[in-house]
């Protein structure tokens, strides 16, 4: 490939149009990016993104692409590789996927082997990185294929709970001395940890209101039958006020959201009735011995 | 099959219908054993569907050969009000606690969060536990929920294989000193807490954007479905 | 007791062997079914404490013995790097999953990136585990992998900073079933430098001369020196 283009390829990527030698080509219909992805692989438009997005970093990245083509990673091809990286780089963007930092850092990489490898090389300074620029990159390709090679094996190994299970039994029976309870402060300190961890924050508006309706909701859910249906009004205890009610009701709308209960009414303007559904659950049971 | 056939026949056909009851006889051991809670009857039929028509009568035939089976051992088979189970014998109760030397003082974390989750998500299956938490939870720890009476199933979600459904109980609330799960602290002032914990450092840094899906991309969306939209989280630092 | 006894003793000697092998055989039953982990031979010698004397023969003559009960059984018990468990049989497991719908939620690629990088790796600090990646590891994937008790901090590493330093636990071999580091699946080899070199056409001198570069620059050599030992090379192209 003529070096030429290969600057070209780094120092102007594909922003329009470009067409490789090997027929691939990204551009842009109507302000949209479209992709005409490697014969090897195909991928519905819409999957592009879910595509793009899958990439574990720019390595993997780089990965896929030298190993796409059945290249060994010894002899990377440093321009055409280069230019193939900048164009998902664009697509990325062009998709405003979250384009990490470690993906542009790569694309300077890249362009830094490139030019090095264009320079006339001086005789004396030939330690390994300095004879070929590609050396710490493919290094460290090596080792993250080494890596995520060790993952997928990792993945396929029996896990507990997923291949195979723990067997146990209850222990209700056993007697002694009473196990240590929850404390508040410990629930709420386990419940803080979740909530960073799932990000969970943005539950700023929930308030002890749907905490009683959540409860509520367990509550009716746990009197309704499967079998027989219940009076709707029987559920709405005037005892508990206004607010009581309000509660109920919301319980029994967010249960029907979640398709936990159904409706029923036998003709029209006769009582709206509710059963839980599903099958029933069997009825207490004397226990054997 | 004709009557007439005899001694003959009626052998094999025995033969069959043992080896039947015995594969079924094993496949409710399996279950019984994986299980969180007792399992219905009807639940350990479908477990063995597999392996044709599986009648009252015949499961019936394999739990009794079951429960003969642990006759003399240290567990029993025994029916409760959820179903069957594995249980152990109350006269090793002292045996049992002489294998954990050093009585943990504090309940683990993970049940803790299990917990915690329960009490603000009910009723919640275990895997959308599983989808808040980010890590798989054990049988072990619903067993252990539901024996010290803080949970308990109180249905079935109706979507394929009707998990089961789990809320906090009466005796939970009195174990907190709580009249009613609305005297828990509201959400804010848990996410207050983590914030101050953050903030001094404590290992409850906020995780980045991100990466950050543990068990994969469903965990945003799981979280979609079970409240308002998940904002990016706040970076404190 | 006297060597002249004859068989007349014998006979109830070896009985009463026989009874405190079976005690001890029901009390090491109890006590794995009771445990939600796998449970250290210490602990279950300390279960049986009032059966007299339980020395390592005779436990490992109960656990024996207990192992034979459940030859054929729908259960199996194994040894992990934790100690000793009840666990269903494989052939099992997909009638163990019928009856439990809910699949756990799938690992990352991210997850498992950094757990397999603090599994071979290990004593690894995060920057050493970002620097294999090429990404930042983020907070959420570190803790999920510590909650999930497969991860913990063994120390911190005397740089400036004395970032902590991951590895992995035993409830991250017990959750896999292995015994020890060494039964994890062997690491590709990297093909060296010099071949490497030779194969692009170029003369160099080896890689140890980096060696002695802080850590920041030297993170891709640290493989050669840390980590369990790469088990023979399985060359998967």
């Amino acid at each position: 490939m003529d070096t030429r283009d290969e600057l070209n390829a780094v120092s102007d990527p594909p922003a329009t149009a470009e067409t490789g030698a090997d027929g691939e080509v990204l551009y842009r219909v109507h302000g949209e990016p479209v992709a005409e992805l490697p014969a090897d692989l195909y991928i519905p438009p819409d999957a592009l993104e879910v595509f793009l997005d899958s990439f574990e970093g720019p390595l993997d990245l780089l990965l896929y692409l030298i190993r796409r083509q059945n290249l060994d990673i010894l002899a990377i091809p440093i321009a055409e590789i280069t230019r193939q990286y900048m164009a998902y780089i664009e697509v990325m963007r062009a998709l405003r996927l979250e384009l990490a930092g470690e993906y542009l850092v790569m694309a300077a990489l890249l362009a830094e082997i490139k030019s090095r490898m264009l320079l006339p090389r001086p005789k004396e300074a030939e330690t390994d990185e300095d004879a070929d620029p590609r050396m710490a990159l493919i290094r460290q390709l090596q080792e993250y294929e080494q890596f995520k090679t060790a993952a997928e094996r990792l993945d396929a190994l029996p896990r507990m709970d997923r291949d195979v299970f723990a067997a146990g039994a209850s222990v209700e029976a056993l007697e002694g001395p009473p196990p240590p309870g929850p404390t508040m402060d410990e629930l709420m300190e386990a419940l803080a940890a979740v909530m960073h961890r799932a990000s969970l924050m943005a539950h700023h508006h929930v308030s002890t209101e749907q905490l009683s309706v959540r409860e509520r909701m367990s509550s009716i859910l746990d009197s309704l039958h499967p079998e027989r249906f219940t009076d709707f009004v029987a559920l709405l205890l005037a005892a508990e006020g206004r607010q009581g009610v309000v509660v109920s009701f919301l319980a029994v709308l967010e249960l029907t959201k979640a398709g936990l209960i159904e409706w029923g009414q036998s003709e029209p303007y006769s009582p709206i009735r509710l059963r839980r559904r599903g099958t029933p659950v069997d009825d207490e049971g004397g226990e054997s011995a | 099959m004709s009557e007439s056939t005899g001694s003959g026949v009626q052998a094999p056909s025995a033969a069959t219908d043992d080896d039947q009851v015995r594969a079924v006889e094993l496949a409710v051991e399996a279950v019984l054993f994986a299980a969180a809670e007792p399992v219905e009857p009807r639940d350990l039929k479908a477990a063995c569907e597999d392996m044709g028509e599986v009648d009252q009568a015949l499961l019936e035939q394999a739990l009794g050969r079951l429960q003969e089976r642990y006759q003399d051992r240290a567990i029993e088979l025994v029916r409760s009000a959820g179903g069957y189970r594995f249980r152990v014998r109350s006269r090793f109760s002292a045996t049992v606690q002489a294998a954990q030397p050093e009585r943990p003082a504090r309940l683990s974390r993970a049940l803790l969060e299990t917990l915690a989750i329960i009490a603000y998500r009910q009723p919640v299956t275990r895997a959308e536990i599983e989808a808040v938490r980010g890590v798989a939870v054990s049988s072990g720890i619903m067993r252990t929920l539901q024996e010290r009476e803080w949970v308990r199933v109180v249905g079935h979600k109706e979507v394929p294989g009707r998990p089961a459904l789990y809320a906090t109980t009466r005796g939970f609330l009195d174990d907190l000193g709580l009249k009613r799960l609305e005297d828990l602290p509201p959400l804010d002032q848990i996410r207050d807490l983590a914030d101050v914990a953050s903030d001094a450092g404590l290992s409850l840094t906020p995780p980045e954007t991100d990466e950050d899906a543990g068990p994969g991309t469903n965990q945003r969306l799981e979280l979609d479905v079970a409240g308002p939209e998940p904002a990016p989280p706040t970076r404190s630092s």
